[in-house]
Protein backbone atom coordinates (compact mmCIF):
# COMPACT_ATOMS: atom_id res chain seq x y z
CA UNK A 1 0.00 0.00 0.00
CA UNK A 2 2.76 2.16 0.99
CA UNK A 3 4.67 1.59 -2.28
CA UNK A 4 2.03 2.16 -3.97
CA UNK A 5 1.28 5.55 -2.60
CA UNK A 6 5.02 6.41 -3.82
CA UNK A 7 4.73 5.86 -7.06
CA UNK A 8 1.42 7.89 -7.16
CA UNK A 9 3.10 10.50 -5.68
CA UNK A 10 6.11 10.28 -8.01
CA UNK A 11 4.02 10.20 -11.00
CA UNK A 12 1.96 13.66 -9.87
CA UNK A 13 5.76 14.99 -10.03
CA UNK A 14 6.37 14.07 -13.19
CA UNK A 15 3.29 15.89 -13.99
CA UNK A 16 4.31 19.04 -12.14
CA UNK A 17 7.34 19.44 -14.38
CA UNK A 18 5.77 19.15 -17.26
CA UNK A 19 3.80 21.65 -16.15
CA UNK A 20 7.24 23.92 -15.26
CA UNK A 21 8.37 22.48 -18.74
CA UNK A 22 5.24 24.30 -20.31
CA UNK A 23 5.21 27.68 -18.87
CA UNK A 24 8.97 28.02 -18.97
CA UNK A 25 8.07 27.13 -22.87
CA UNK A 26 6.37 29.97 -22.52
CA UNK A 27 9.06 32.20 -22.19
CA UNK A 28 11.30 31.43 -23.96
CA UNK A 29 9.67 30.30 -27.42
CA UNK A 30 10.21 33.03 -30.22
CA UNK A 31 6.73 34.07 -31.54
CA UNK A 32 3.17 33.07 -31.12
CA UNK A 33 2.55 29.34 -32.34
CA UNK A 34 5.22 28.00 -31.02
CA UNK A 35 3.62 29.15 -27.96
CA UNK A 36 0.41 27.94 -28.10
CA UNK A 37 1.91 24.53 -28.88
CA UNK A 38 4.34 24.91 -25.57
CA UNK A 39 1.65 25.90 -23.36
CA UNK A 40 -0.92 23.83 -24.05
CA UNK A 41 0.70 20.52 -25.21
CA UNK A 42 2.89 20.27 -22.15
CA UNK A 43 0.01 21.44 -19.71
CA UNK A 44 -2.23 18.76 -21.27
CA UNK A 45 0.06 16.21 -20.47
CA UNK A 46 1.56 17.52 -17.20
CA UNK A 47 -2.16 17.81 -15.89
CA UNK A 48 -3.04 13.96 -17.01
CA UNK A 49 -0.21 12.68 -15.44
CA UNK A 50 -0.62 14.81 -12.25
CA UNK A 51 -4.47 13.65 -11.57
CA UNK A 52 -3.56 9.89 -13.54
CA UNK A 53 -1.26 10.04 -9.98
CA UNK A 54 -3.67 11.36 -7.50
CA UNK A 55 -5.73 8.64 -8.84
CA UNK A 56 -3.60 6.44 -7.81
CA UNK A 57 -3.47 7.61 -4.35
CA UNK A 58 -6.92 7.59 -3.86
CA UNK A 59 -8.88 5.30 -5.37
CA UNK A 60 -12.33 6.40 -4.33
CA UNK A 61 -11.67 9.10 -6.85
CA UNK A 62 -11.24 7.18 -9.60
CA UNK A 63 -14.24 7.12 -11.45
CA UNK A 64 -14.54 11.35 -11.04
CA UNK A 65 -10.71 11.90 -12.06
CA UNK A 66 -10.99 9.38 -15.32
CA UNK A 67 -14.20 11.54 -16.54
CA UNK A 68 -12.03 15.05 -15.56
CA UNK A 69 -9.11 13.14 -17.67
CA UNK A 70 -11.69 12.73 -20.73
CA UNK A 71 -12.93 16.41 -20.25
CA UNK A 72 -9.82 17.72 -20.26
CA UNK A 73 -8.72 15.60 -23.44
CA UNK A 74 -12.00 16.94 -25.58
CA UNK A 75 -11.92 20.87 -24.41
CA UNK A 76 -8.40 21.58 -24.32
CA UNK A 77 -7.23 21.16 -28.04
CA UNK A 78 -10.35 22.80 -29.02
CA UNK A 79 -9.60 26.03 -27.08
CA UNK A 80 -5.76 26.12 -28.38
CA UNK A 81 -6.82 25.12 -31.82
CA UNK A 82 -9.70 28.08 -32.05
CA UNK A 83 -6.96 30.42 -30.24
CA UNK A 84 -4.50 29.68 -33.15
CA UNK A 85 -6.33 29.89 -36.58
CA UNK A 86 -8.08 33.05 -34.90
CA UNK A 87 -3.74 33.97 -34.47
CA UNK A 88 -3.44 33.13 -38.28
CA UNK A 89 -6.39 34.79 -39.36
CA UNK A 90 -5.61 38.23 -38.29
CA UNK A 91 -2.17 37.91 -39.35
CA UNK A 92 0.02 37.55 -36.39
CA UNK A 93 3.65 37.60 -37.44
CA UNK A 94 5.69 34.22 -37.67
CA UNK A 95 8.95 33.81 -36.55
CA UNK A 96 12.23 33.84 -39.00
CA UNK A 97 12.82 30.29 -38.63
CA UNK A 98 8.74 28.72 -39.62
CA UNK A 99 9.79 26.52 -42.81
CA UNK A 100 6.22 25.79 -43.50
CA UNK A 101 2.54 27.05 -43.21
CA UNK A 102 -0.11 24.87 -44.82
CA UNK A 103 -2.63 27.03 -44.23
CA UNK A 104 -1.63 29.94 -46.10
CA UNK A 105 -1.46 28.06 -49.14
CA UNK A 106 -5.14 26.46 -48.98
CA UNK A 107 -6.05 29.45 -47.58
CA UNK A 108 -6.54 31.62 -50.83
CA UNK A 109 -9.85 29.06 -51.25
CA UNK A 110 -11.03 30.00 -47.96
CA UNK A 111 -10.35 33.51 -47.79
CA UNK A 112 -12.29 34.34 -50.72
CA UNK A 113 -15.31 32.58 -49.27
CA UNK A 114 -14.89 34.42 -46.00
CA UNK A 115 -15.05 37.72 -48.08
CA UNK A 116 -17.88 37.05 -49.71
CA UNK A 117 -20.11 36.51 -46.82
CA UNK B 1 -4.49 32.27 7.48
CA UNK B 2 -7.77 34.36 7.55
CA UNK B 3 -5.45 37.25 8.53
CA UNK B 4 -4.24 37.27 4.60
CA UNK B 5 -7.33 36.54 2.90
CA UNK B 6 -9.22 39.88 4.91
CA UNK B 7 -6.12 42.02 3.69
CA UNK B 8 -6.74 40.62 0.32
CA UNK B 9 -10.13 40.99 0.32
CA UNK B 10 -9.90 44.36 1.74
CA UNK B 11 -7.54 45.78 -0.39
CA UNK B 12 -9.10 44.81 -3.45
CA UNK B 13 -12.24 46.37 -2.95
CA UNK B 14 -10.65 49.55 -2.11
CA UNK B 15 -8.88 48.67 -5.69
CA UNK B 16 -12.71 48.27 -7.14
CA UNK B 17 -14.08 51.78 -5.31
CA UNK B 18 -10.57 53.44 -6.76
CA UNK B 19 -11.55 52.21 -10.28
CA UNK B 20 -15.24 53.14 -10.00
CA UNK B 21 -14.50 56.91 -8.93
CA UNK B 22 -11.78 57.65 -11.09
CA UNK B 23 -12.01 56.13 -14.77
CA UNK B 24 -13.88 58.15 -16.93
CA UNK B 25 -14.75 55.29 -19.43
CA UNK B 26 -18.02 53.60 -18.69
CA UNK B 27 -17.15 49.62 -19.07
CA UNK B 28 -13.70 50.43 -17.08
CA UNK B 29 -16.09 51.61 -14.52
CA UNK B 30 -18.44 48.42 -14.59
CA UNK B 31 -15.05 46.01 -14.47
CA UNK B 32 -13.88 48.16 -11.22
CA UNK B 33 -17.81 47.07 -10.19
CA UNK B 34 -17.05 43.67 -10.88
CA UNK B 35 -13.61 43.58 -8.92
CA UNK B 36 -15.43 45.29 -5.92
CA UNK B 37 -17.91 42.36 -6.31
CA UNK B 38 -15.54 39.82 -5.95
CA UNK B 39 -13.63 41.44 -2.69
CA UNK B 40 -17.02 41.33 -1.15
CA UNK B 41 -17.54 37.96 -1.64
CA UNK B 42 -14.25 36.50 -0.25
CA UNK B 43 -14.59 39.12 2.51
CA UNK B 44 -18.21 37.45 3.25
CA UNK B 45 -16.41 34.03 3.16
CA UNK B 46 -13.66 34.86 5.22
CA UNK B 47 -15.38 35.82 8.05
CA UNK B 48 -17.31 32.45 7.80
CA UNK B 49 -14.01 30.74 8.12
CA UNK B 50 -13.31 28.77 11.85
CA UNK B 51 -9.49 27.43 11.85
CA UNK B 52 -9.56 24.03 10.98
CA UNK B 53 -12.41 23.23 9.92
CA UNK B 54 -13.73 21.42 6.43
CA UNK B 55 -16.81 22.18 4.09
CA UNK B 56 -19.76 21.50 5.64
CA UNK B 57 -20.62 18.19 3.62
CA UNK B 58 -21.73 15.75 5.40
CA UNK B 59 -19.39 12.20 4.85
CA UNK B 60 -17.35 9.65 6.32
CA UNK B 61 -14.45 11.83 7.11
CA UNK B 62 -17.13 14.44 9.42
CA UNK B 63 -19.04 11.64 10.22
CA UNK B 64 -22.61 12.43 12.12
CA UNK B 65 -21.46 13.02 15.47
CA UNK B 66 -20.38 16.97 17.09
CA UNK B 67 -20.37 17.44 13.48
CA UNK B 68 -20.43 21.43 14.94
CA UNK B 69 -16.68 21.33 15.85
CA UNK B 70 -15.62 20.09 12.72
CA UNK B 71 -17.18 22.46 10.28
CA UNK B 72 -17.12 25.67 9.45
CA UNK B 73 -19.98 28.16 8.88
CA UNK B 74 -22.29 27.27 6.32
CA UNK B 75 -24.59 30.30 6.38
CA UNK B 76 -22.25 32.93 4.69
CA UNK B 77 -21.85 30.41 1.95
CA UNK B 78 -25.42 29.93 1.15
CA UNK B 79 -25.37 34.35 1.51
CA UNK B 80 -22.31 34.44 -1.23
CA UNK B 81 -23.72 32.07 -3.57
CA UNK B 82 -26.60 33.51 -4.14
CA UNK B 83 -24.72 36.96 -4.03
CA UNK B 84 -22.70 35.95 -6.76
CA UNK B 85 -25.54 35.47 -9.35
CA UNK B 86 -27.00 38.28 -8.50
CA UNK B 87 -24.01 40.37 -9.06
CA UNK B 88 -23.72 38.17 -12.73
CA UNK B 89 -27.20 39.80 -13.29
CA UNK B 90 -26.28 43.21 -12.12
CA UNK B 91 -23.45 43.26 -14.58
CA UNK B 92 -25.67 42.40 -17.61
CA UNK B 93 -27.83 45.55 -16.64
CA UNK B 94 -25.08 47.53 -16.66
CA UNK B 95 -23.51 46.11 -19.75
CA UNK B 96 -27.12 46.35 -21.75
CA UNK B 97 -27.32 50.41 -20.34
CA UNK B 98 -23.73 50.71 -21.37
CA UNK B 99 -24.28 49.72 -25.14
CA UNK B 100 -27.72 51.82 -25.14
CA UNK B 101 -25.92 55.05 -24.05
CA UNK B 102 -23.01 53.80 -26.72
CA UNK B 103 -25.56 53.55 -29.67
CA UNK B 104 -27.55 57.28 -28.37
CA UNK B 105 -24.11 59.42 -28.46
CA UNK B 106 -21.95 57.06 -30.25
CA UNK B 107 -19.50 57.52 -27.14
CA UNK B 108 -18.56 55.68 -24.10
CA UNK B 109 -17.20 58.88 -21.88
CA UNK B 110 -19.13 59.65 -18.90
CA UNK B 111 -18.51 63.34 -19.09
CA UNK B 112 -20.75 63.27 -22.53
CA UNK B 113 -23.74 62.75 -20.83
CA UNK B 114 -25.02 65.78 -19.57
CA UNK B 115 -28.66 65.49 -19.50
CA UNK B 116 -28.76 63.51 -15.98
CA UNK B 117 -26.72 66.33 -14.42
CA UNK B 118 -29.09 68.93 -12.16
CA UNK C 1 1.61 24.19 2.00
CA UNK C 2 -2.18 26.02 2.37
CA UNK C 3 -0.68 29.14 3.64
CA UNK C 4 1.69 29.38 0.64
CA UNK C 5 -0.98 28.63 -2.07
CA UNK C 6 -2.95 31.35 -0.46
CA UNK C 7 -0.26 33.78 -0.61
CA UNK C 8 1.05 33.30 -4.14
CA UNK C 9 -2.87 33.55 -4.96
CA UNK C 10 -3.43 36.92 -3.05
CA UNK C 11 0.05 38.39 -4.94
CA UNK C 12 -1.61 37.04 -8.04
CA UNK C 13 -4.64 38.54 -7.12
CA UNK C 14 -3.95 41.94 -6.41
CA UNK C 15 -1.52 42.38 -9.18
CA UNK C 16 -4.03 41.32 -11.70
CA UNK C 17 -7.06 44.01 -10.12
CA UNK C 18 -3.88 47.10 -10.30
CA UNK C 19 -3.86 45.52 -14.02
CA UNK C 20 -7.54 45.57 -14.76
CA UNK C 21 -7.89 49.46 -13.44
CA UNK C 22 -4.94 50.81 -14.62
CA UNK C 23 -4.33 49.68 -18.15
CA UNK C 24 -5.68 51.70 -21.17
CA UNK C 25 -7.17 48.82 -23.23
CA UNK C 26 -10.74 47.23 -22.34
CA UNK C 27 -9.78 43.85 -23.62
CA UNK C 28 -6.67 43.59 -21.17
CA UNK C 29 -8.93 44.46 -18.27
CA UNK C 30 -11.48 41.81 -19.28
CA UNK C 31 -8.99 38.96 -19.06
CA UNK C 32 -7.29 40.42 -16.04
CA UNK C 33 -11.26 40.27 -14.40
CA UNK C 34 -11.40 36.94 -15.00
CA UNK C 35 -7.94 35.89 -13.85
CA UNK C 36 -8.83 37.24 -10.49
CA UNK C 37 -12.20 35.69 -10.54
CA UNK C 38 -9.76 32.49 -11.07
CA UNK C 39 -7.84 33.01 -8.55
CA UNK C 40 -10.68 33.82 -6.34
CA UNK C 41 -12.47 30.61 -7.00
CA UNK C 42 -9.34 28.58 -5.31
CA UNK C 43 -8.86 30.77 -2.63
CA UNK C 44 -12.58 30.04 -1.63
CA UNK C 45 -11.56 26.13 -1.87
CA UNK C 46 -8.67 27.14 0.38
CA UNK C 47 -11.52 28.76 2.86
CA UNK C 48 -13.67 25.50 2.94
CA UNK C 49 -16.38 26.64 0.93
CA UNK C 50 -16.58 24.22 -2.21
CA UNK C 51 -19.88 24.80 -3.72
CA UNK C 52 -19.03 29.23 -3.92
CA UNK C 53 -16.04 27.95 -5.86
CA UNK C 54 -18.10 26.13 -8.11
CA UNK C 55 -20.04 29.02 -8.70
CA UNK C 56 -17.66 31.43 -9.12
CA UNK C 57 -15.60 29.28 -11.59
CA UNK C 58 -18.60 28.82 -13.69
CA UNK C 59 -19.94 32.29 -13.63
CA UNK C 60 -17.54 34.72 -12.68
CA UNK C 61 -14.50 33.07 -15.40
CA UNK C 62 -16.79 31.69 -17.69
CA UNK C 63 -20.03 33.72 -17.91
CA UNK C 64 -18.83 37.39 -16.75
CA UNK C 65 -16.03 37.08 -19.68
CA UNK C 66 -18.55 35.74 -22.33
CA UNK C 67 -20.80 39.05 -21.59
CA UNK C 68 -17.88 40.81 -21.50
CA UNK C 69 -16.32 40.21 -24.70
CA UNK C 70 -20.11 39.87 -26.47
CA UNK C 71 -20.77 43.80 -25.10
CA UNK C 72 -17.20 44.76 -26.56
CA UNK C 73 -18.25 43.23 -29.89
CA UNK C 74 -21.60 44.99 -30.01
CA UNK C 75 -19.64 48.15 -29.95
CA UNK C 76 -16.73 47.70 -32.07
CA UNK C 77 -19.92 46.24 -34.43
CA UNK C 78 -21.63 49.50 -34.18
CA UNK C 79 -18.61 51.86 -34.36
CA UNK D 1 7.12 10.22 1.82
CA UNK D 2 4.63 10.16 -0.19
CA UNK D 3 3.57 13.13 1.30
CA UNK D 4 6.57 14.91 0.89
CA UNK D 5 6.74 14.56 -2.57
CA UNK D 6 3.41 15.72 -2.86
CA UNK D 7 4.30 19.29 -1.48
CA UNK D 8 7.12 19.43 -3.55
CA UNK D 9 4.56 18.64 -7.11
CA UNK D 10 2.19 21.71 -5.58
CA UNK D 11 5.51 24.05 -4.75
CA UNK D 12 6.63 23.25 -8.20
CA UNK D 13 3.08 23.77 -9.69
CA UNK D 14 3.17 27.67 -8.13
CA UNK D 15 5.86 28.58 -9.43
CA UNK D 16 5.07 27.53 -12.87
CA UNK D 17 1.74 29.31 -12.29
CA UNK D 18 3.95 32.87 -11.16
CA UNK D 19 5.85 32.09 -14.02
CA UNK D 20 3.18 32.03 -16.85
CA UNK D 21 2.44 35.40 -15.56
CA UNK D 22 5.86 36.68 -17.05
CA UNK D 23 4.04 36.14 -20.62
CA UNK D 24 1.10 38.09 -19.44
CA UNK D 25 3.01 41.18 -18.68
CA UNK D 26 5.69 41.38 -21.47
CA UNK D 27 5.06 41.59 -25.28
CA UNK D 28 2.00 43.29 -25.49
CA UNK D 29 -0.62 42.05 -28.18
CA UNK D 30 -3.80 40.40 -27.02
CA UNK D 31 -3.05 36.96 -28.01
CA UNK D 32 -0.17 36.26 -26.13
CA UNK D 33 -1.92 37.55 -22.92
CA UNK D 34 -5.04 35.08 -23.97
CA UNK D 35 -2.10 32.44 -24.18
CA UNK D 36 -0.94 32.98 -20.74
CA UNK D 37 -5.09 32.68 -19.17
CA UNK D 38 -5.06 29.65 -20.80
CA UNK D 39 -2.02 27.91 -19.44
CA UNK D 40 -3.34 29.65 -15.99
CA UNK D 41 -6.44 27.98 -16.12
CA UNK D 42 -5.02 24.37 -17.17
CA UNK D 43 -2.66 24.76 -14.19
CA UNK D 44 -4.91 25.99 -11.78
CA UNK D 45 -7.44 22.72 -12.64
CA UNK D 46 -3.86 20.52 -11.69
CA UNK D 47 -3.64 22.67 -8.17
CA UNK D 48 -7.20 22.24 -7.49
CA UNK D 49 -6.71 18.43 -7.74
CA UNK D 50 -3.33 18.87 -5.55
CA UNK D 51 -5.67 20.80 -2.57
CA UNK D 52 -8.32 17.95 -2.53
CA UNK D 53 -4.98 16.09 -1.45
CA UNK D 54 -3.66 18.83 1.24
CA UNK D 55 -7.09 19.12 2.76
CA UNK D 56 -8.33 15.23 3.33
CA UNK D 57 -12.00 16.06 1.37
CA UNK D 58 -12.18 13.69 -1.94
CA UNK D 59 -15.63 15.69 -2.51
CA UNK D 60 -13.49 18.90 -3.55
CA UNK D 61 -12.67 16.99 -7.03
CA UNK D 62 -15.98 18.24 -8.08
CA UNK D 63 -14.88 21.50 -8.29
CA UNK D 64 -11.86 20.40 -10.65
CA UNK D 65 -14.43 18.28 -12.98
CA UNK D 66 -16.57 21.40 -13.12
CA UNK D 67 -13.88 24.14 -14.18
CA UNK D 68 -12.42 21.39 -16.53
CA UNK D 69 -15.72 20.81 -18.13
CA UNK D 70 -16.23 25.12 -18.65
CA UNK D 71 -13.19 26.45 -18.29
CA UNK D 72 -12.40 26.09 -22.73
CA UNK D 73 -15.58 29.03 -23.55
CA UNK D 74 -13.66 32.03 -22.27
CA UNK D 75 -10.13 31.05 -24.56
CA UNK D 76 -13.30 30.36 -27.51
CA UNK D 77 -15.18 33.78 -26.74
CA UNK D 78 -11.46 35.72 -27.43
CA UNK D 79 -10.85 33.73 -29.97
CA UNK D 80 -13.56 34.33 -31.92
CA UNK D 81 -13.96 38.19 -30.99
CA UNK D 82 -10.51 38.45 -32.15
CA UNK D 83 -11.38 36.51 -35.71
CA UNK D 84 -14.53 39.08 -35.70
CA UNK D 85 -17.18 36.69 -36.13
CA UNK D 86 -18.92 36.16 -32.85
Amino acid sequence: METLKIIGAIITLIGSLFLLLGSIGLIRMPDVFTRIQAGTKASTLGTLLSLLGLGIIYFDMAGKIFLLIVFILITNPVSSHMLARAAHFIGVKKADLTVVDKLEEKGKNHETKNSAK
Amino acid sequence: METIALITSFVLILIGLYGILSQKNILKMIVGFSLFDTGLHVLIVTVGYIRGGTAPILDQVTGTSNVSDKIVDPIPQALVLTAIVIGLGVTALMLAYALKMYQEKQSLDIRDFKELKW
Amino acid sequence: MNLLILITLSVIMLVMAVTAVVHKKLTVAVLATGVVSLMASVMYLLMAAPDVAMTEAAIGSGLSTIIFFYVLNKIRKAK
Amino acid sequence: MANIILQIAGGIMLLSLVLSLYRFFSSGTLVNRVIAFDTMTIISISLIAMITHYSGRTIYIDVALIYGLLSFLGVVVVARYLEKSL
